[in-house]
């Protein structure tokens, strides 16, 4: 174990997860892991269709078959009400939300839930979905953003209208907003330039890829209360927005988180939930739900396809003056895709006095995209540090130089228009600058080496924690953000730290929403930072607690010695005057009075009862992240196949907690990085089927693929933290795109404007 | 997935009888890579399945230089490259047997059952034919025997009559000189379909140089896997060199009927079968004369 | 549909169960013996998360009919571990943080397991073109490939 | 006096001003002072007496967590920005 840093016990070092034993013999339980007395198995019926209006649905065969328990249909929902709600990350509509979770009268992408089964297995729900009778009236679908976007297209929603810059339209219109960011006068920036590029590029849909599929069982009691466990970023999002669905309080719903075996963004909203829940209460039994692979594909919520337009100018010195982007982004069935974040990010790494962002949220008939790891950033920058790469390219510089030129800094203004805190992008690119990799010379035919920046901002949020004391000196940690890249040790090494006690003496443990006061998602890079905020806030409460308890002790002690001597007896010791350090509290007024961390717990009982320390958050001061990655390849010329021959990823993690898991959260975003870049896309055909629904087809990196991913911490303490943390997961997602677009033409001398680069692609590209 | 019976034959009479009793309504499951995941998918229904995995003869693996090797139809890929002996006498057979799937699939896939599932796109069938195997089929009336280039029909589609299944494959013993290699092009470095495939083999004369027998088989660019003679041609009866190779390749390219797919264009498919056929014969030059092959 | 009796050995234990032909092997596990260790990704062969050993091969379990383990030997993750420890896969994975959400671990660790037994000294290439067939999307393999040659290392020893 | 700046989609209600100085020491009263100069901002920012969902305030580069009542320094700058969620 990796011996602290001088400045702290616990933090920095490596120690083994708590649940770590758990997990490598397969005693964790995840949600498909679930098993309930008298379970039924559950599932939906999807559309084949990616347009159309359901006539009429019959569910008698169905029922009929020997074994189904219950058939459902949006009949059995209540009535969503048209209005917004604070359901999670940010306020979601909740007609659309459900209307998503089971289809009204319009299915607006093939794989649309329009019905479901509870059975005795899963073999005869899935024969009894073949008997279920669906009547369509078929519609043109629309696939694409750009036809999305003309007058003429399809509509998918008959009353939806453009909200043109901020400002209710009544035209009716696939593109749900349009929105934009203005600093400075770019035309005057261009006027001034010497150099101009500009570039527009197309991305595909991609998906999280999560290897556990959404699972979910329910159980709705006689009593009325709804029991629900699942695998999930946030089991209070899931109570929320089932509650809102179901038309229940928020008391009467109890969610359970299992483990979660994945999601990095695609398992916070609700799909099955809400399902099994009806199901459970039609049947008056539990049932649970797992989707298939192909499911996961085709009805859950990967991120956007998008077509997006650079402009960038720059002086004959490097320095950058203007910048322009419009950025299109597929929202799928419903409004609400993160365009807004990649405007803000596209342009973040840099200074740049005059800018112009424009956004585009425009429906398709695709599933309803989610977040996807730093939302829209990945797209955006694949088309600005393409851009950059060129410019540097035209001025005969280096492609790091001309990014250490422009590196935005502490008082530089975003796009969106707050200025930066103290961030450490300039750090990642000098130590890019530095590292041996890049001072290393790229030989040999066919090879390039590739650099690119990225930005997220990372979030706060709410969580809550309470550290109950045992009478050992060792503490259990409730919390109730669910551990998908190790937080839970994270989390405790922050309390040990505090308490001044060792790792192993804190036992964290999950719960859901029963267990513990209201707790953000796992996700938006923040429960290291929040819920390790709410644990450090708890640890001090014990801490207060215990001072308080040791005066009143050590109090009534002085009165006893000095019994009789009367200007003694006068000196009283209050909460303050007790001291704490290297787990031992003392009395400012008596050095001969003190005792440890674990006598104090060990006398509880005599001292005041049970101490319990509880804290929540919901910080401000939230420290933004970059990261700045190099990438050599070979290109092979006949075939158009990318090799990676070296992958390094520098990266601000203002203070890394635990550094193992901060470099895994870095190499799984790389990795996510790569497969979007050169071969992960959704296949669709004409009449918006999904082909390539599996993971044969939809190639996501192996182990063959890809070298060690070697990452760089780079620690510009992040001064909203007791500790210095930023948010890790999920910058690292943002620069693989472009680091490897540009890297590709370096080694072909062509550069690539459309993700994924895959063979055929860059093959086609050679051969022009 | 549709509810189904199971029978474990214990000998190919059984096998037989069984499957011409069901006819189409009835398959063969050997390492069952192709049939679960279909049946399951819902792109096959079946009453009946016979697992043929204890019946001797489709387990045979046996090799001698004389009578060369005989591989029974349910041997899974993983026992095959696992005999040192039959790796070594037949590198050319390892380079497609190694890569069908991930060290999973090749736990349980076998190389009849590739065959039989009949994919255009079947990584095992060009070097099959590369290799001048010989299908030996077990039917109501006996047993017959098919070249293996004459195997598949179509995509998904064979030779194999009602009752009728495949019980070995056959090999001659690689005459002297003789060097081949499969080679297919995919985006991802594993797990993934071929975009396209090629075997190719060939005899040299003494001289090390004159090519007295060449097999160029394509993958993925046909309703079939397809031996392209005129490629060939190309090469038989001179001296190999980068020029007969090239003709080779052009050959084959202009053989190649490839479609546009989620997988790959056209074109792409035109350009790689050129590149491959090329870099195929090559690697079988390069065995031919005794060189081996760093493992991909 | 009548269920089938099938009597198999599971990680050294003889056991019975019935099922029907329809069931995979890894269905029942989960659904039936309430082994819950092997994990389901895709059930279609894709991504390795159902890895067993079926007669010390390494095999997805979503692609073997449970009726045809009669009379075989299957391997699972809850028969890694004695009772006093870890296998040295098991612990190389936590000391190596090689897991992150941990769905994919079985798998992986399973696999390695019939690397090691057939190549006690891979080199990384061959722990990579093992371990293709088992996805990972948390870690970018790294720390798992090199969890695998350092288990390797100290099995050689021991 | 915040400096409040107007985002480019209220500059047409602004006649193109980008920054202007409003007196307050809440986004509500700011809210207000900035309606009486320029007439209809307060429309597109708030909703049923809160602030738009798809609006979220930034008080000296810090995402505002109390709506309307986000307290505001004598000099501190206001943004008006899209709410931001992680993955």
């Amino acid at each position: 174990m990796a011996e602290a840093t001088a400045e702290y016990k616990v933090i920095g070092t490596r120690p083994i997860r708590p649940d770590g034993a758990d997990k490598v013999t397969g005693r964790a339980v995840y949600g498909g892991d679930m098993r309930l007395t008298g379970m039924l198995h559950g599932k939906v019926l999807r559309s084949p269709h990616a347009h159309a209006r359901i006539k009429s649905i019959n569910t008698a065969k169905a029922e009929a078959l020997p074994g189904v328990k219950t058939v459902i249909t949006v009949k059995d929902f209540p009535v969503a009400e048209d209005r917004m709600a604070n359901l999670g990350e940010m306020a979601v509509n909740v007609k659309l939300l459900s209307n998503n979770v089971m289809a009204a009268d319009k299915v607006l992408y093939k794989g649309h839930a329009v019905a479901a089964v509870a059975a005795t297995n899963a073999h005869i729900a899935e024969e009894a979905l073949g008997l279920i009778e669906v009547e369509y009236e078929v519609l043109p679908p629309v696939l694409d953003v750009l036809d999305a976007m003309k007058d003429e297209a399809p509509l998918l929603h008959e009353t939806m209208t453009t909200t043109e810059l901020g400002q209710k339209t009544d035209k009716r219109s696939n593109i749900a907003n349009h929105m934009r960011f203005l600093l400075g006068d770019p035309a005057q920036g261009f006027r001034e330039a010497d150099v101009v590029i500009e570039r527009e590029f197309d991305t595909a849909t991609v998906h999280q890829g999560y290897i556990e599929p959404h699972n979910a069982t329910a159980l709705w009691n006689e009593d009325g209360h709804l029991y629900i466990w699942t695998s999930t970023q946030g089991a209070f999002v899931v109570q929320r927005q089932a509650a809102e669905i179901l038309g229940l309080p928020v008391s009467q719903v109890s969610v359970t988180p299992c483990e979660i075996g994945g999601g990095f963004g695609g398992k916070i909203s609700v799909y099955l939930e809400p399902v099994a829940a009806v199901l459970s209460r039609k049947a008056g039994r539990p049932v649970k739900i797992i989707m298939s692979r192909i499911e996961e594909f085709e009805a859950t919520g990967p991120t956007p396809a998008s077509h997006i337009k650079v402009k960038m100018g720059a002086k004959k010195d490097g320095r950058l003056v203007a910048a322009e982007a419009s950025l299109m982004y597929e929202a799928g069935a419903f409004p609400g895709s993160p365009v807004g974040a990649g405007c803000m990010c596209i342009f973040s790494p840099y200074a740049i006095p005059n800018m112009q962002v424009d956004g585009y949220d425009v429906v398709v008939n695709k599933p309803k995209t989610a977040a996807y790891r730093a939302p829209g950033a990945t797209n955006a920058a694949f088309a600005s540090e393409t851009v950059v790469d060129e410019l540097a390219e035209k001025l005969g510089m280096d492609p790091l130089e001309i990014r250490r030129l422009n590196g935005a800094k502490e008082g530089d203004r975003r796009v969106d228009g707050p200025t930066f805190p103290r961030i450490g992008y300039l750090e990642t690119v000098h130590a890019a600058l530095e590292h041996e990799h890049y001072a290393t010379p790229l030989t040999g035919p066919h090879r390039g080496r590739g650099v690119a920046s990225g930005f997220w901002f990372n979030v706060g949020f709410q969580s809550t924690v309470v550290i109950n004391v045992n009478a050992d000196g060792t503490v259990s940690l409730v919390e109730g953000s669910t551990d998908i890249g190790g937080t839970r040790a994270s989390i405790a090494m922050q309390a040990a730290e505090t308490l001044g006690i060792p790792y192993e003496d804190v036992r964290p443990t999950v719960v859901g929403t029963d267990g513990i006061g209201f707790t953000d998602v796992t996700g938006g890079s923040r429960t290291t930072f929040a819920t390790g905020y709410a644990a450090h806030e708890a640890a001090l409460d014990v801490l207060r607690q215990m001072q308080e308890r040791l005066a009143r002790r050590w109090d009534g002690e002085m009165e006893k010695e000095f019994e009789g001597q009367a200007e003694r007896a006068t000196v009283r010791i209050t909460p303050d005057d007790v001291t704490y350090a290297n787990g031992v509290f003392k009395c400012a007024k008596d050095a001969g009075k003190s005792m440890t961390f674990k006598e104090v717990t060990a006398q509880m009982a005599r001292m005041g009862g049970p101490i319990t320390g509880r804290a929540t958050s919901q910080p401000r001061g939230v420290g933004g992240a970059f990261a700045t990655h190099i990438v050599d390849v070979e290109v092979d010329p006949d075939t158009g196949k990318v090799t990676i021959l070296r992958y390094t990823a520098v990266q601000d993690a203002g203070r890394a907690i635990h550094p193992s898991y901060v470099e895994g959260q870095i190499q799984g975003g790389v990795v996510q990085g790569i497969g979007w870049a050169l071969n992960e896309e959704f296949v669709y055909n004409d009449n918006g089927n999904m082909v390539n629904s599996s993971f044969l087809d939809y190639r996501m990196p192996t182990t063959l693929d890809l070298p060690m991913i070697e990452t760089i911490l780079v620690e510009v303490p992040n001064p909203g933290h007791p500790y210095g943390v930023r948010g890790v997961g999920e910058v690292p997602i943002v620069p693989p795109v472009a680091a490897l677009a540009n890297a590709i033409y370096r080694a072909t001398g062509k550069r690539m404007t459309q993700s994924p680069m895959s063979p055929g692609y860059v093959l086609s590209k050679l051969m022009e | 997935m549709q509810a189904f019976d199971y029978v474990a034959a214990r000998t190919v009479d059984e096998a037989v009888s069984l499957l011409a009793a069901k006819g189409a309504q009835a398959r063969v499951l050997a390492g069952g890579t192709d049939l679960i995941v279909q049946l399951r998918e819902g792109r096959r229904n079946l009453e009946l399945v016979v697992d043929v995995k204890k019946i001797p003869d489709v387990n045979v693996l046996t090799y001698d230089p004389q009578n060369g090797l005989q591989l029974g139809a349910a041997v899974p890929c993983h026992r095959i490259y696992g005999d040192a002996t039959i790796a070594r006498a037949y590198p050319g057979l390892m380079d497609a047997f190694q890569l069908v799937g991930g060290t999973q699939i090749q736990g349980r896939a076998s190389v009849g059952g590739n065959l039989c599932n009949s994919s255009p796109a079947a990584d095992t069938t060009p070097t099959l034919i590369a290799h001048r195997a010989t299908c030996v089929i077990a039917s109501p009336t006996g047993r017959r025997e098919v070249p293996v280039e004459q195997f598949c029909t179509g995509p998904g589609r064979n030779v194999l009559g009602n009752g009728e299944f495949l019980v070995a494959l056959r090999f001659p013993a690689p005459p002297k000189n003789f060097g081949a290699h499969y080679l297919r092009f995919i985006p991802r470095n594993e797990m993934d379909i071929a975009v396209v495939g090629v075997g190719s083999s060939v005899v040299l004369g003494d001289d090390g140089a004159t090519v007295s027998a060449a097999r160029i088989a394509l993958g993925a660019v046909a309703p079939t896997p397809l031996l392209v003679e005129e490629a060939a041609a190309a090469l038989i009866g001179k001296p190999i060199s980068d020029a007969t190779i090239a003709q080779a390749a052009s050959a084959a390219q202009a053989a190649a009927r490839p479609i546009s797919d989620m997988r790959g264009t056209i074109e792409q498919r035109r350009h790689l079968t050129g590149v491959l056929t090329r870099r195929t014969l090559q690697g079988a030059m390069a065995r031919a004369r005794g060189e081996t092959l760093s493992h991909a | 549909m009548p269920k089938i009796h099938v009597q198999t050995r599971i990680n050294g234990e003889d056991i019975d169960f019935l099922c029907e032909s329809r069931q995979s092997l890894l269905e029942v596990l989960r659904d039936d013996l309430g082994l819950t260790g092997t994990k389901e990704g895709c059930s279609n062969g894709n991504c390795g998360a159902c890895s067993v050993l079926l007669d010390g091969v390494l095999v997805d379990s979503c692609l073997v009919l449970a009726v045809e383990t009669a009379g075989r030997e299957v391997a699972t993750i809850e028969g890694l571990a004695t009772p006093s420890q870890l296998h040295p896969l098991q612990q190389k994975f936590l000391e190596h943080a090689a897991l992150q959400c941990g769905i994919c671990t079985p798998g992986f660790i399973m696999a390695a397991k019939a690397l090691l037994a057939q190549n006690p000294k891979p080199t990384e290439h061959e722990v990579r073109y093992w371990l293709a067939g088992n996805l990972c999307r948390c870690t970018g393999y790294d720390k798992i490939v090199r969890a695998v040659l350092d288990a390797a290392a100290v099995m050689e020893k021991a | 006096m915040a400096i409040v700046f107007i985002p480019a989609m209220l500059q047409p209600l602004t006649g193109g001003v980008s920054q202007v100085r409003v007196a307050g020491r809440t986004i509500r009263t700011i809210i207000n002072n900035l309606e009486e100069r320029f007439p209809g901002v307060k429309e597109r920012l708030l909703q049923d007496g809160d602030l738009r969902p798809d609006i979220a305030i930034a008080v000296d580069g810090e995402m505002g967590l109390d709506g309307l009542a986000e307290q505001v320094g004598e000099n501190s700058e206001v943004h008006f920005i899209p709410p931001i969620s992680g993955g």
